[in-house]
């Protein structure tokens, strides 16, 4: 693997990485949001969506982001200040520390953690003390219910999405995610190995459980419970305004994007690509791109939900949780289990 | 599957016996303001939950925040102004409003209306069916959660709008009718465009029963919530569809077409035995679709003639009392008629559908969860301006 | 009333009412109505497909039983008021600049009241209607009314009649000052809680036609002088 | 770095969190203190663990965790009974077994 | 849950999505959405409007007589009519001069005026007229003016959204307790031991005196965020991790359901503590120094093994091998507790 030409410090490349992630993180909020939620979603419904702000509307979240920007920061008089003011700064935390250990290429990931799935599965409980915090902070009977109904929601479908990736893990044999990612390049299905071995061929059921565990996790239709418009007309972020409500979109979109990130490093085979030997350095550069690409696919598929189902009432929710979603994420792990032994 | 009464009585009443006395972890009650200015309400009706949890022990709608004195105005104008008036209450299929005032007016002067005029009305209160109800199809979604169901209604709903105002020449507020027929005939060609956009609402119609109707989510949201037996209904004076989508097979179309031209085609009225949010939906639906083929008729059957009768030009009404009511958009809506013989009638009391369907709320929304009470009110599907006139 | 024959003597009918097209289920209907309140059904009168029926405001609640039991007509439509006086205000139509000189014209006050009749300045009226049984032969339905007396306007409630009475008694109660015997909770349900008065009754004046002066204003001073065209 | 770094925070933490049982009377605060002196010996059994290079002390971290988040989910059941009958979860009123 | 419904919504969504995207059907295509979507965009195209629209009100002066009848006629009072009288030269040579009426001002409030059209009516009915054969046979004197445009401006519904496009994106904070990997240079660790450890304890201290019980909460997820940030430091990575899940993300989410169901008030609460408050410090005060001191001197300057990280793996082995028992044991434990409060919490 040829080097760079100068040598960076340890903590000089951490700095780096870091730079990134903290770059990459709102563009990649912007693009799903601008490709999704505002071109995709018109096509859906049979109109343009905005075209005023930038050739075909590209700049409307940046129009969006600096509106947000310089309005008025609000604080609700009967609110707790700090709790009202520190809720969105820790679901942004936890939106950040997610991205920590998605692998962007053999050597593109901030620190490759021994325990990295696991890593991604815990960080991805913090946002729930953000929403509580925000729900009780706001000292509003909406926000108070949509906290509720949010934690409530998080805590049931973590299970579910710990379950699914278990899955993967019990078949690539470590928590790792390169690891995993050079796991499914290497690996074949019945003897035959040329395109690779995405997990998805297996886990299919392991990838549908992830995805409306995932759907779930970031609060989406069919699972909008906590910011239902029509309901609590945006529970747990009504009393948000300007840039603090910037933080929970950023946090949102963030969050979708590093999920499918991970749904596509566990199922579709991450950053690499058949006809390519997964241990050249061409893939610190093109890596990005696939994962691109296959993260693209993944959101798609995620928002097309969005865009399409109505709302599950909380006790439905909470039943789908616990007496569908979770035997059959069992019933996937006996499965892969028996079978990782057998074959 | 069917909920027979007795079951549902037996449900709502463990629901709100569980809400009452159950104290599974002890919150006492709090209570939810689900406020004039709120998404779910076509307008501004309030209503004040008390809650247990998510339960809600008991809802109590309060309304009058749109109150402009309808009854009251209408005793100090003359009868062309009134219709500029009534057709302000149900804003959405506002053509519907101006009939049965004018039909009541009609009956008091003992003026025979020419036959092609009574086709047009009849054509025009389709339309406006068809554009009222197209939104709400649309609406349910978005009050469950499904963002794309109300582009679609809004899209489908702007070509039957853009008929009717080529026709009266206003979108909302038509003000089409007179006593004695009506203010002009069809524009050339409009007949051909209306076949068209018929055609275009029946495709809406199934796109929405793909969408909706058969997505288990919405099956599981809105069946067996809301439901209200048949009894229930008639005492509370429910009307319209939700009382066909509780088993009582009704249409004031059919029963007693006053000055309209329902006899003469030949069409079906849709009920449903459950009575609940999914069967008050599924009305709906077929009977948009029953009121594109009665539109297609009446445009085949169109008589020539003149539309408007010979009226003296200055109205006084004779004095008398009359009461007519058309099955409107929402429901029965009628006008009671009090005239003494001078140019504007002596009193008019408006009998709107949406003031009973709203009533039946705080029995029905006893024990439900909070999401349910939002499914509730948007498939009963009030307008304000009805509610208070 | 021990003859069983119905007097339908319709003393105060304002036009011609033609008897005689009355339709047979009006007259059973009247004929059932007459044998369960006697002598409490005081009027009742028949045209154009539609039956009005006047009780004494005493029998109220019992004509409503009657009408949902005996007649079926379990569907409730409505119930309201008419206040028969006619308006002080005239209707408004002309300004002060039309009489400049001659002051507002002399209103009529004599009470005339419409269809069977009443006696007294408030009248309660409601309809129900039996929707079940013949689709499509049209279905009865009647309009009962009541007079109320004149000091203090008060009448039985019809919620265990009819459950959907409870919010339009609501309404006539604000709106005409009608007090409901046993209606649970007789609050405001259009205007706002402290409102005094009872606006649909015609000695209320609607303000927006006192404030707004109306805007037809009538040149109606004479000529200047006619010897030369002005420039 | 120091064994004894870690020994003396985790000492600090466990005073804390007794001055923290002692002084409370809001049961809920009580419990969080309770928490505290559990991380406290966390760190201890962590710090022992490296410190000998055996693995035993990160897997009795692990137990410790374990056993600690079903006592609070207890602790916070009993709390909830408590504050049903009592209206408050102040402690110092609980004293009905007091002679 | 059967799947088909759904599928056959995302069926709709998808096709309506291609339709937009390519009006002339999949055989050619090309994407041209702004043909394919039913919207107009509006400040650039504008729809004509129906020849029958009711436009905004317009006069013709010179037809006017000042009759008075459109005004008496609107419904809303809203046409405010001011008119004199005056002399006309005679309509034949040597006539008398004829009275003409003739308009000063006509004006509509547009506020209150709703497009009925009554006043354009050609049938306008005279109120007051004497009963002559009314002048108004011809059409009065206020035609509709067929401007749509200025129609279309009033009753247009899309506002046109304001854009400003500039470039300046927020500055995200960097993440809190990215875990710093264990081999750096030492300095580095006693460093980031130091911050750790200064935040845990100010936290702790916040923690048992704060007066507000929903900060206490929060100064406890503060603490565990140090624990946890320690476990890494020293290399225990699982360990760190289950902390932060098990600890953060449950404990705490229970801690703070435990609060909202006790009803807690928003701000601080009353009687927190004890009245006297001296002897619990002074018994604290007297465990950490006994502690501190026997620590001092059992470990002066006993130092920790450089490259102490531990892997998930043998964490795993030694569970499942040396302290199988316990494990079960725990496990047992885990389920009565979770029985016991779910038994305890649930009155009936």
């Amino acid at each position: 693997m040829w080097t760079l030409a100068i040598e960076l410090a340890y903590w000089q490349q951490t700095a780096i990485k870091l730079v990134v992630v903290a770059l990459v993180i709102p563009t990649a909020a912007l693009i799903l949001g601008y490709v999704f939620l505002m071109k995709m979603m018109s096509f859906m419904q049979s109109r343009l969506g905005p075209m005023e702000a930038g050739p075909y509307g590209t700049l409307q979240l940046l129009a969006d982001g600096v509106k947000f920007l310089q309005k008025e920061d609000v604080f609700p008089r009967r609110a707790d200040r700090y709790v009202f003011a520190l809720a969105p700064v820790v679901v942004l935390v936890s939106t950040f520390l997610l991205y920590v250990v998605l692998p962007m290429g053999p050597d593109a990931v901030v620190s490759s953690l021994d325990a990295g799935l696991f890593f991604v599965l815990a960080v991805a409980s913090l946002s729930v003390i953000g929403v509580l915090m925000a729900g009780w902070g706001s000292a509003n009977k909406y926000a108070l219910m949509g906290g509720m109904r949010a934690a409530g929601q998080l805590i049931a479908y973590e299970l579910p999405l710990v379950l699914a990736a278990i899955g993967v893990v019990i078949q690539a044999g470590t928590l790792d995610l390169n690891k995993i990612v050079l796991a499914q390049a290497n690996g074949e299905l019945f003897g035959w190995g040329g395109m690779g071995f995405p997990y998805i061929l297996t886990q299919f059921l392991g990838f549908a459980i992830f995805l409306v565990a995932v759907q779930a996790e970031l609060t989406q239709p069919p699972f909008d419970m906590p910011v239902a418009e029509s309901e609590i007309v945006g529970g747990y972020q009504v009393e948000y305004t300007g840039f603090r409500f910037l933080f929970f979109f950023m946090g949102e979109f963030g969050t979708a994007f590093a999920f499918a990130g991970i749904a596509s490093v566990l199922f579709l085979g991450g950053w690499y690509v058949p006809g390519l030997d997964p241990a050249s350095g061409w893939f610190n550069l093109i890596g990005p791109f696939v994962m691109f690409i296959k993260i693209m696919a993944v959101s798609a598929l995620i928002f097309w939900f969005r865009f399409t189902f109505p709302r599950l009432r909380e006790d439905q929710l909470q039943k789908l949780a616990w007496k569908v979603l979770i035997p059959l994420a069992l019933l996937n792990i006996v499965v892969t289990g028996v079978l990782k032994v057998l074959v | 599957m069917s909920v027979t009464e007795r079951e549902q009585r037996a449900f709502i009443a463990a629901a709100a016996a569980d809400a009452r006395v159950n104290v599974e972890l002890e919150t006492e009650g709090m209570t939810l303001n689900i406020g004039p200015q709120h998404p779910a309400t076509h307008g501004t009706l309030r209503i004040i939950a008390r809650l247990d949890g998510e339960q809600v022990v008991a809802a109590e709608p309060v309304m009058g925040y749109m109150h402009r004195g309808y009854e009251k105005l209408a005793e100090v104008r003359t009868y062309p102004q009134v219709t500029t008036l009534i057709n302000r209450i149900d804003w959405l299929g506002s053509f519907a409003n101006e009939v049965p005032f004018i039909l009541a007016a009609e009956q008091l002067m003992e003026v025979e209306v020419p036959p092609r005029a009574a086709w047009i009305r009849t054509i025009l209160f389709e339309l406006s069916r068809l554009a009222n109800i197209a939104l709400f199809l649309g609406d349910m979604g978005v009050q469950l959660g499904a963002l794309t169901p109300v582009f679609f209604a809004f899209r489908d709903r702007e070509f039957v709008l853009n008929q009717i105002e080529a026709v009266t020449g206003g979108r909302f507020h038509p003000n089409f009718d007179r006593i004695g027929g009506l203010k002009d005939d069809l524009p050339k060609g409009w007949i051909e465009e209306t076949r068209g956009v018929m055609v275009k609402m029946r495709t809406f119609c199934d796109e929405l029963e793909d969408l909706l109707m058969g997505n288990e989510i919405f099956e599981a949201r809105t069946r067996g919530v809301g439901v209200i037996p048949a009894d229930i209904a008639l005492s509370y004076g429910l009307s319209g569809a939700n009382l066909r989508a509780s088993g009582v097979d009704w249409d004031m179309r059919r029963d007693n077409p006053c000055g309209l031209v329902y006899d003469q085609l030949d069409w079906k009225v849709w009920t449903h035995p459950d009575g609940d949010s999914f069967a008050r939906y599924w009305v709906r639906l077929q009977e948009t679709r029953e009121a594109t083929y009665m539109v297609e008729q009446m445009l085949d059957g169109l008589p020539a003639g003149p539309v408007m009768a010979k009226v003296p030009v200055i109205i006084k009404v004779p004095a008398g009392e009359a009461y007519v009511a058309t099955e409107n958009p929402l429901g029965v809506m009628g006008y009671y008629v009090v005239s003494k013989g001078d140019l504007g009638p002596f009193r008019v009391k408006i009998r709107s559908a949406s003031f009973n369907n709203i009533s039946v709320t705080p029995w029905v929304m006893r024990g439900v969860y909070v999401p349910d009470v939002i499914t509730i009110l948007a498939s009963l599907y009030f307008i304000l301006g009805d509610i208070d006139r | 009333m021990s003859d069983t024959d119905v007097t339908d003597t319709d003393v105060s009918e304002p036009d011609a009412g033609d008897a005689a097209e009355a339709d047979p289920r009006h007259i059973a209907a009247v004929a059932t109505l007459a044998d369960v309140l006697g002598e409490a059904m005081l009027d009742h009168h028949s045209q154009r497909g539609e039956l009005w029926v006047r009780v004494h405001h005493d029998s109220w609640q019992r004509a409503g039983y009657a009408l949902r039991d005996d007649l079926g007509c379990r569907w409730f439509d409505f119930l309201s008021a008419i206040d028969w006086l006619p308006s002080p205000f005239g209707r408004d139509m002309d300004a002060e600049q039309d009489w400049p000189t001659s002051g507002p014209p002399a209103r009529d006050t004599t009470i005339t009241h419409g269809v069977a009749g009443g006696e007294t300045r408030l009248q309660i009226f409601a309809r129900a209607a039996a929707v079940e049984g013949n689709p499509g032969g049209g279905n009865l339905a009647v309009t009962l009314k009541a007079d109320l007396p004149n000091e203090n306007p008060a009448i039985e409630t019809w919620i265990p009649v009819y459950a959907g009475a409870n919010w339009h008694e609501r309404e006539a109660w604000e709106m005409f000052g009608i007090a409901f015997i046993g209606h649970p909770d007789l609050r405001h349900i259009y205007l706002p809680g402290e409102f005094e008065g009872h606006p649909l009754r015609k000695d209320f004046p609607l303000l927006a036609r006192r404030v707004k002066p109306w805007p037809g204003l009538v040149d109606v001073e004479d000529m200047p002088s006619t010897d030369e065209p002005r420039s | 770095m120091l064994l004894n770094q870690f020994l003396i925070l985790s000492a600090v933490l466990f005073a804390i969190g007794v001055y923290g049982v002692l002084a409370r009377r809001n049961g809920v605060l009580v419990l969080m203190s309770i928490e505290l002196i559990l991380n406290a010996v966390n760190i201890n059994l962590v710090a022992f663990g490296s410190y000998v290079s055996s693995i035993s002390g990160e897997v009795f971290a692990l137990f410790v965790i374990t056993v600690a988040a079903a006592e609070v989910g207890v602790g916070l059941a009993i709390l909830l009974l408590l504050y049903r009958n009592r209206r408050s979860v102040d402690l110092s009123e609980a004293d009905l077994m007091k002679g | 849950m059967r799947g088909i419904g759904m599928l056959k919504g995302m069926g709709v969504t998808g096709r309506t999505m291609l339709r937009t995207l390519f009006p002339d059907g999949l055989r050619k295509p090309v994407p041209a959405p702004s043909r394919g979507a039913h919207t107009v965009q509006y400040p650039h195209v504008k729809e004509a409007p129906v020849t029958r629209a009711r436009g905004v009100i317009g006069l013709h002066h010179d037809n006017c007589t000042v009759c008075m009848l459109c005004a008496r006629e609107c419904p809303d009072w809203c046409i405010y009519i001011e008119g004199h009288k005056e002399l006309a030269p005679p309509r034949r040579p040597g006539g008398k001069p004829r009275q003409r009426a003739k308009i000063d001002r006509f004006d509509i409030d547009y506020a209150l005026c709703m497009y009925c059209g009554i006043c354009v009516e050609p049938r306008v009915r005279v109120l007051r007229a004497p009963h002559r054969r009314p002048a108004a046979r011809r059409r009065p004197a206020g035609r509709l003016d067929g401007d749509g445009a200025a129609l279309r401006d009033l009753r247009a519904g899309r506002q046109r959204q304001a854009a400003q496009a500039s470039r300046s994106v927020p500055a995200p904070s960097p993440p809190e307790h990215s875990p710093v990997t264990v081999l750096g240079a030492l300095v580095a660790q006693n460093i980031a031991f130091g911050v750790i450890a200064a935040i845990m304890v100010f936290a702790a201290i916040r923690l048992v005196t704060t007066r507000n019980v929903v900060h206490a909460a929060l100064f406890l997820v503060v603490v565990l965020g140090g624990v946890a940030a320690l476990f890494l430091l020293m290399g225990a990575e699982f360990v760190g991790i289950t902390q932060i899940l098990v600890y953060i993300g449950a404990v705490v989410v229970l801690f703070l359901f435990g609060i909202m169901l006790t009803r807690t008030r928003i701000g601080d609460e009353e009687g927190t503590d004890h009245a006297k408050r001296l002897p619990a410090v002074l018994a604290a005060a007297l465990v950490a120094t006994v502690t501190i001191y026997a620590v001092v001197t059992g470990f002066g300057d006993a130092e920790l093994p450089a490259d102490t990280r531990t892997t998930t793996a043998e964490v795993a082995d030694s569970i499942f091998s040396t302290y199988i028992v316990p494990f079960e044991a725990v496990s047992v434990l885990l389920l009565a507790a979770l029985i016991g409060a779910i038994v305890i919490a649930r009155r009936n």
